[in-house]
């Protein structure tokens, strides 16, 4: 009986499941080619436990793809082969049938242990940290990261840098709300939870930069607290750290750097942040006291992008970017704590000449 | 529309044959263990974990003096019953007295925990704000003085109503009753913070 | 309509006041427990029974004189649904946070 | 128990109201009819506020680092559009619904406690109104009870929007406590939320006793309509998951207001204990949203399919197990909070099993329209169109339960998309076929099917258009609640295909007022049982008559009016009934002239006054500092004591003579035994 329907319908079906075919197929295209050039995606796993998700993610996707067919190609089946025609006889009234319905409880619950497998596997592999791992610290601020290393005393921030094939193991901790770790070519996330530790593990193969981003909502500029990583060779990484281990050089008198320098110390810049020149330097120390609340100015200039890895934007130069942020950064940044000082131009340009000797 | 014989009384039965009235209170009771359980939980957290400024609840509690207040409060469930018992035996007067009983019973508590708080804030130096197993403290035992305040209030209410009234109708029976229920679940709950949260109560190593 | 279905089931208030100095005595019992522990420690035994003597009032106190062991069992269905739901609901929760851990 | 209470002069304060019509009459009103239908108005009326908001969102968000909105009012509009949506529009307008139709479905003349409904109607009134007071109230720079930190704001981007709650409808701890969250504005949330939360456990007492106590004679707890059902299910889940969110909002409100510090961090307090108490509440509270909408459905599947609910027994019970699993699974929102790996496998595995009954659900109701002769009417195409839709939200949702998967996943877009999928194709789909399918019962008309048909279409498209690419964007790596995302990130085009969808959906919310307004005035007349109906409810004339039933009905079977109109032949085919026409007029004539006088629950002023003490209380705590906020909080107090007291004095009934033997003891009477 039902072939006979089918038959007349099969003209609709075609065209409508083409239709939908047409649609989901050109859908699924145009975000495939969206997705080749987004820094954030989640499809192009650079490491060992990025890719295990992914791998775990696309064999349960494919099983809800299946389930999807089967369920929507039913419901549109139905539709077309059931709806009132002339001439159609009146149904006949079926109340349920046993039989069918403990198939249809069986069959998601078969489903759902193959499912179940990789999931379970998936957690305990994936969330305690190897035995060798390289520890960092990631220290969530509204709205940075700030990154230190205990086997090297070095401190970040924005930018974490790590060897390649090298497990990190990242024991977090945030100094006031949520945040939420996140580079999604290397690991899923984690929370930064306040008064409490959590660990992530990452791990890159390649040399590369890469985009991380603040999950959890975390206040006013929440969208504005992002992320990098640079992952590079043992080697380079060694080198970086030898470079970061170093105490910054003071800037040569009579420059404007020195004119920096000074405007820095006299508008309270201390208050917030550390520049280290070590125990050999002349002048006045600039070591944020207990206050601390901004980040390690160090090494600054090495850095490749600041403040939360929102600036420079796209196309503009670091300078420039640096000019936008110190004219006023709530500006850039709604609620940042680091308060708008009212610098004139001219002390904005020689804290940038400062800033740069800051490699 | 008068004669209540001519009504219809299909929409009166009850199919389970419980009031509606008691029915809803038993409904809600239960909802009410959720409430409690969140409070516990929270209290079961927070003193658990060291590192808070000082003191904790359990450094300075006074259980025989919670030992006592506790009895009072148990003891009114039975001059509860008792004044459901005397109405049920239709006794106007007993009802009133183990009313009135019950509600002095439970202020005598109320009192005792106004005297204790009291006493922890101005002697133990343990405020609200001290510390998170402080607050949770005052939090469920605060909430739990509240039902009990309540429940005075609507004692003393079915009292008003005996004495202008000279009794308690059917109605107003069935309000003892349900205040009744009331007033034993407040009472069960401090049985188990009695014993959760006062005798049970341990401070975390290191402190205390 | 009667307030009291079933009245004639309800203990007479001699059984009320016997249950009331069973529950005296269960709480004098209670504090007992508390001061020998306090003087020489149980081991840890103490909590477990005074769970239990806390738990054993409790059930005299809503069986009798809330009557609900006379009532229909609608009501007690509700009734320990809400107690069951939240001792599971809230014992997970304190097992998350470690404070209670299964074993040990 | 007021439902044959008796209009007399109270002894009390006021006179009892006599007026049923007219301004008095709605107030004062403690018809479950009249309550219902305000429901429905006031949640729509939030659904359009929620909706607009959503607009915003959708225009902030439609090109990279667009400036129409700042950082501030982005964060407060999808905090109050998901608080919005989800407390102002989907609880109350599925309570408007239980509300309409609980009493009609069961063949009673109302609710267990009419006045107790009136109470809720009011709290849930003024708890929305006090919630978004905080437009007028609020001062952003205010601090709250405690002195707290907060950035430097640039002064233009101090706005009044700017000014409403912002801490995300989740409210996590501590960024909405009293230290990163100064101000009143997150107090007008917690507090806000506590009173909708007290509104609805009064309503889940009230259904719980109404269908346990007030079925009509014969309907067996197995013959009630699937709607039915789950509203029972849904009043259970509120009645035990709202106490949860209650404790945890007054511990906010404590830290935020008294200086308690159960979620400050710095002085030891836990901010996962803050998620737990939610969530505990949070997930329960999303079947609280989707049931009802399932239980639309399956009264309208059949209905159109001209077929009885396949799996009756079975959808019912899927729809208990979904509840009661839905209960131990509320850390799956917290797999990236650090809870330990057992915790996490665990509370992955529990979420699937949810599929399962689900899964019973989904195939039971394409049982039901398979073999059936399907009429595409728009009350159809919404269910359809929940159905398909709700599977796709639905398998994300597995894909969420995948823990590893969902640590790359959680707040992200993708998230954003599966919510969307399960609550608007899901809840606003079922509650909008609803709406057309019950409109004659309440107006006697019928919404035009021309403009529904439209109206579908155009949200069905919108809906897909907006939701379906936020999974796309949220793979992409498109963090939730992010008011800015850089042009590199590659998220333009997506989103403005999104934007553009949302005004697809509100040109269709359009279509549909504009319909509702149409039809109310002009639709055509429905008569009784337009749709060739199966359940209790078209028994009675449209629009519903005050009475509800002329006569107060029987029940000898499940689709009991359906019965009364079709036999079967051999085959198993309906066929109607010589006699069907003649009971139809029958009923039309008893519903219109009933044999018996009956009595209604009296109106009453005193659950409006009680209701209007809570918010004055509300204002009165947050700004306790001042000499205001105390007179305040006196004045609430006496307000809802003095409304208590005139309440509880106002005569609940007639005493009437005891039990005359006119109670029919019918075969039909259901006994405890068999069915509690
Ligand atoms: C109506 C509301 C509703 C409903 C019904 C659901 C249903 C489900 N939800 Fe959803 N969910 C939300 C509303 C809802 N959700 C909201 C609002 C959030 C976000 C909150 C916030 O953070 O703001 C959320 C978030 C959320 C998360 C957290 C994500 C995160 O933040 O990281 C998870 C994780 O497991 C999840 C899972 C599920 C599952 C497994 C179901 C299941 O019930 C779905 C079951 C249905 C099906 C599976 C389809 C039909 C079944 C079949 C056809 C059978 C065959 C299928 C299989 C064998 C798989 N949901
Ligand atoms: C039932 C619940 C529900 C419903 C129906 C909706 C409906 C919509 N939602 Fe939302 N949403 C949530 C619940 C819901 N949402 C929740 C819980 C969150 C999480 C919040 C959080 O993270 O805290 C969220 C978050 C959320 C976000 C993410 C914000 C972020 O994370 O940054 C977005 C973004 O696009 C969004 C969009 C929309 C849109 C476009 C609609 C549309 O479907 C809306 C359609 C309706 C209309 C368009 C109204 C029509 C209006 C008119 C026609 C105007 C006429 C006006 C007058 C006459 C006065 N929602
Ligand atoms: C009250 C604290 C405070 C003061 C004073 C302060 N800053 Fe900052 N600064 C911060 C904070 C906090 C950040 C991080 C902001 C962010 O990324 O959200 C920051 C970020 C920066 C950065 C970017 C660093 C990076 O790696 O992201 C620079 C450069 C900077 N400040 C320079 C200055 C200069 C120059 C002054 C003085 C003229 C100054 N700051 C004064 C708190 C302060
Ligand atoms: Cu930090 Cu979001
Ligand atoms: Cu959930």
């Amino acid at each position: 009986m039902i072939w006979r329907h089918l038959g007349r319908l099969i003209r609709p079906l075609i065209r409508w499941g083409s239709l939908v075919a047409l649609t989901v197929f050109s859908l699924a295209a145009c975000s495939l080619v969206e997705i080749e050039d987004a820094p954030l995606t989640t499809f192009e796993p650079a490491g060992p436990f990025a890719e295990r998700i992914d791998a775990v993610f696309w064999q349960v996707f494919w099983i809800a793809v299946v389930i999807f067919v089967v369920v929507e190609g039913g419901i549109l089946l139905i539709v077309l082969l059931f709806r009132d025609r002339e001439g159609r006889k009146e149904p006949r009234q079926i109340h349920g049938n046993n039989k069918l319905e403990i198939t249809w409880t069986i069959i998601p619950a078969l489903i759902l242990t193959v499912i179940a497998v990789p999931t379970i596997q998936g957690v305990f592999d994936l969330t305690e940290c190897g035995d060798d791992a390289m520890p960092v610290e990631i220290i969530g601020h509204q709205w940075w990261f700030e990154y230190r290393y205990p086997d090297h005393g070095i401190e970040s921030a924005s930018v974490l840098a790590m060897p390649i094939d090298r497990e990190v193991c990242a024991y977090m901790t945030s100094a006031d709300v949520l945040h939420n770790y996140w580079v999604p070519h290397l690991m899923g996330k984690r929370y930064l939870v306040p008064g409490q530790e959590t660990t992530l593990r990452l791990q890159a193969d390649e040399p590369a930069e890469y985009w991380g981003h603040c999950a959890e909502f975390c206040g006013l500029s929440h969208s504005l607290m992002r992320a990098r990583v640079i992952s590079m060779t043992q080697a380079d990484f060694d080198g970086w750290v030898a470079a970061q281990q170093q105490y910054a050089v003071p800037p040569a008198p009579d420059t404007p750097a020195e004119t920096g320098l000074k405007v820095f110390q006299e508008q309270g810049c201390t208050q917030c942040h550390t520049v280290d020149y070590g125990p050999d330097y002349q002048g006045t120390n600039l070591v944020a006291d207990e206050f601390f609340n901004g980040p390690n100015l160090t090494h600054f200039a090495s850095r490749s992008v600041f403040a939360g890895a929102i600036l420079p934007r796209e196309g503009q130069s670091w300078s420039d970017g640096l000019r936008e942020w110190l004219a006023n950064p709530p500006k850039v940044k709604p609620g940042s704590f680091m308060p708008n000082l009212d610098l004139t131009h001219q002390e904005i340009e020689d804290l940038i000449a400062w800033l740069d000797t800051l490699k | 529309m008068e004669a209540a014989a001519a009504m219809d009384h299909h929409d009166q039965h009850e199919s389970t044959g419980i009031d509606h009235r008691k029915l809803g209170m038993w409904v809600f009771l239960s909802s009410e263990f959720l409430f409690f359980g969140a409070l516990i939980t929270n209290y079961l957290l927070y003193q658990g974990k060291s590192g808070f400024a000082r003191p904790y609840p359990a450094e300075i509690y006074d259980i025989p003096f919670t030992s006592f207040s506790s009895f009072a409060l148990l003891m009114s469930s039975l001059t509860m019953v008792l004044a459901h018992n005397a109405l049920a035996r239709h006794d106007q007067h007993a009802t009133r007295t183990w009313l009135l009983a019950t509600a002095m019973l439970g202020s005598v508590f109320l009192g005792g925990q106004v005297f204790e708080f009291t006493e922890f804030i101005t002697v133990g130096g343990m405020k609200l704000t001290t510390n998170p197993a402080a607050s949770a403290f005052y939090l469920l035992t605060g909430f739990h003085g509240f039902h009990v305040l309540l429940g005075v209030l609507m004692l003393l209410t079915l009292y008003g109503i005996s004495r202008r009234q000279g009794e308690l109708s059917e109605a107003s029976g069935l309000n003892l009753e349900l205040v009744g229920l009331y007033w034993h679940f407040v009472d069960i709950i401090w049985i188990v913070i009695f014993t959760v949260v006062y005798l049970l109560a341990s401070v975390p190593a290191g402190v205390g | 309509m009667a307030a009291h279905p079933g009245e004639h089931h309800h203990p007479t208030p001699l059984q009320y006041v016997k249950i009331a100095i069973l529950l005296a005595v269960l709480t004098i019992i209670e504090v007992a427990l508390f001061y020998v522990n306090e003087a020489a420690d149980m081991g840890g035994w103490d909590a477990p029974l005074l769970i239990i003597l806390a738990l054993f009032k409790f059930v005299i106190v809503v069986g009798w004189y809330m009557h609900l062991r006379f009532e229909d069992s609608t009501l007690s269905k509700f009734f320990t649904a809400g107690f069951i739901l939240a001792l599971i609901l809230y014992a997970i929760v304190l097992l998350a946070f470690g404070v209670i851990a299964l074993g040990s | 128990m007021t439902a044959t209470a008796e209009r007399r002069p109270a002894t009390t304060i006021f006179r009892r109201p006599r007026s049923t019509t007219g301004f008095w009459g709605w107030i004062t009103t403690a018809d479950h009819k009249k309550i219902g239908i305000m429901y429905g108005y006031a949640a729509f009326i939030f659904f359009l506020v929620g909706g607009l908001e959503a607009l915003l969102l959708r225009i902030q968000l439609s090109s990279a680092d667009n400036t129409f909105l700042t950082a501030a009012e982005y964060n407060a509009a999808f905090t109050m559009h998901g608080t919005t949506m989800v407390f102002l529009f989907v609880m109350p307008i599925s309570a408007a619904f239980i509300n309409y139709l609980l009493p009609l479905m069961i063949g009673a003349r109302d609710v267990a406690f009419p006045r107790m409904n009136a109470l809720s109607w009011w709290i849930f009134l003024f708890a929305g109104i006090f919630l978004y007071s905080v437009l007028v109230f609020s001062d952003p720079a205010a601090p709250a009870g405690v002195e707290g930190v907060s950035g430097n704001l640039d002064p233009a981007d101090n706005t009044v929007l700017g000014g409403m709650p912002d801490g995300g409808w989740f409210g996590y701890q501590p960024n909405a406590g009293p230290f990163y969250s100064p101000g009143t504005a997150m107090d007008y949330w917690a507090l806000g939320v506590q009173f909708l939360g007290l509104a609805s456990l009064i309503s889940s007492v009230n259904f719980i006793v109404t269908i346990f106590n007030m079925r009509a004679l014969g309907m067996r707890l197995l013959r009630m309509p699937v709607f039915v059902w789950m509203s029972l299910v849904v009043a259970l889940l509120l009645l035990f998951s709202l106490p949860i969110i209650a404790i945890a909002l007054f511990m906010v409100t404590f830290d935020r207001q008294f200086g308690s510090l159960f979620f400050v961090a710095e002085a030891g307090g836990d901010p996962i204990l803050w998620q737990h108490l939610f969530w505990l509440f949070g997930h329960p509270e999303v079947y609280i949203l989707i049931l009802p909408a399932m239980g639309i459905v399956s009264e309208v599947l059949p209905v159109y399919s001209k077929k009885p609910l396949f799996g009756y027994a079975a959808v019912v019970f899927a729809g208990a197990a979904i509840a009661f699993l839905g209960f131990g699974v509320w850390a799956h929102h917290m797999f990236a909070s650090g809870i330990s790996p057992v915790a996490q496998a665990a509370f992955g595995l529990s979420t699937m099993t949810i599929a399962v009954p689900t899964g019973v659900k989904i195939f039971n109701w394409m049982g039901t329209m398979w073999g059936g002769r399907l009429k595409f009417t728009t009350p159809m195409l919404f269910a359809i169109g929940f159905v398909a839709m709700f599977v796709i939200g639905g398998l994300s949702g597995v894909t969420h339960a995948v823990v590893p998967s969902d640590w790359q996943q959680t707040d992200t877009y993708y998230i954003v998309a599966h919510f969307h999928y399960v609550l608007f194709g899901g809840s606003v789909f079922g509650l909008f076929a609803g709406l057309y399918y019950w409109f004659p019962k309440m107006t006697g008309r019928l919404l035009n099917e021309k403009l529904g048909k439209l109206n579908f279409w155009t949200m069905f498209t919108g809906f897909n258009l907006t939701f379906a690419p936020m999974h796309w964007l949220g793979l992409q790596g498109m963090v939730r609640r992010t008011a800015y995302y850089p042009p590199e990130a590659g998220f333009d085009f997506w989103n403005l295909v999104a934007t553009v969808g949302a005004f697809i959906i509100a040109a269709g919310v359009l279509i549909f007022m504009f319909n509702w307004w149409r039809s109310k005035k002009h639709g055509e007349p429905s008569g009784m049982d337009p749709w060739d109906a199966r359940t209790v409810e078209w028994t009675t004339p449209n629009p519903t008559p005050e009475y509800n039933f002329g006569v107060a009905p029987t029940v000898t079977s499940l689709d009991d009016f359906w019965h009364k109109k079709y036999a079967e032949d051999a085959e198993g085919r309906p066929v109607r009934r010589p006699e069907a026409e003649e009971t139809l007029t029958d009923l039309m004539e008893t519903g219109i002239n009933p044999p018996h006088p009956i009595h209604l629950p009296a109106p009453s002023y005193y659950p409006i006054l009680l209701a209007a003490g809570i918010p004055l209380v509300g204002w009165g705590i947050i700004y306790h500092t001042s000499f205001v906020g105390k007179l305040l909080i006196l004045i609430g107090v006496l307000v809802v004591a003095s409304a208590s007291f005139g309440w509880s004095m106002e005569p609940l009934e007639e005493p009437h003579d005891e039990h005359d033997d006119s109670e029919p003891s019918g075969d039909g009477y259901s006994s405890p035994e068999v069915d509690a």
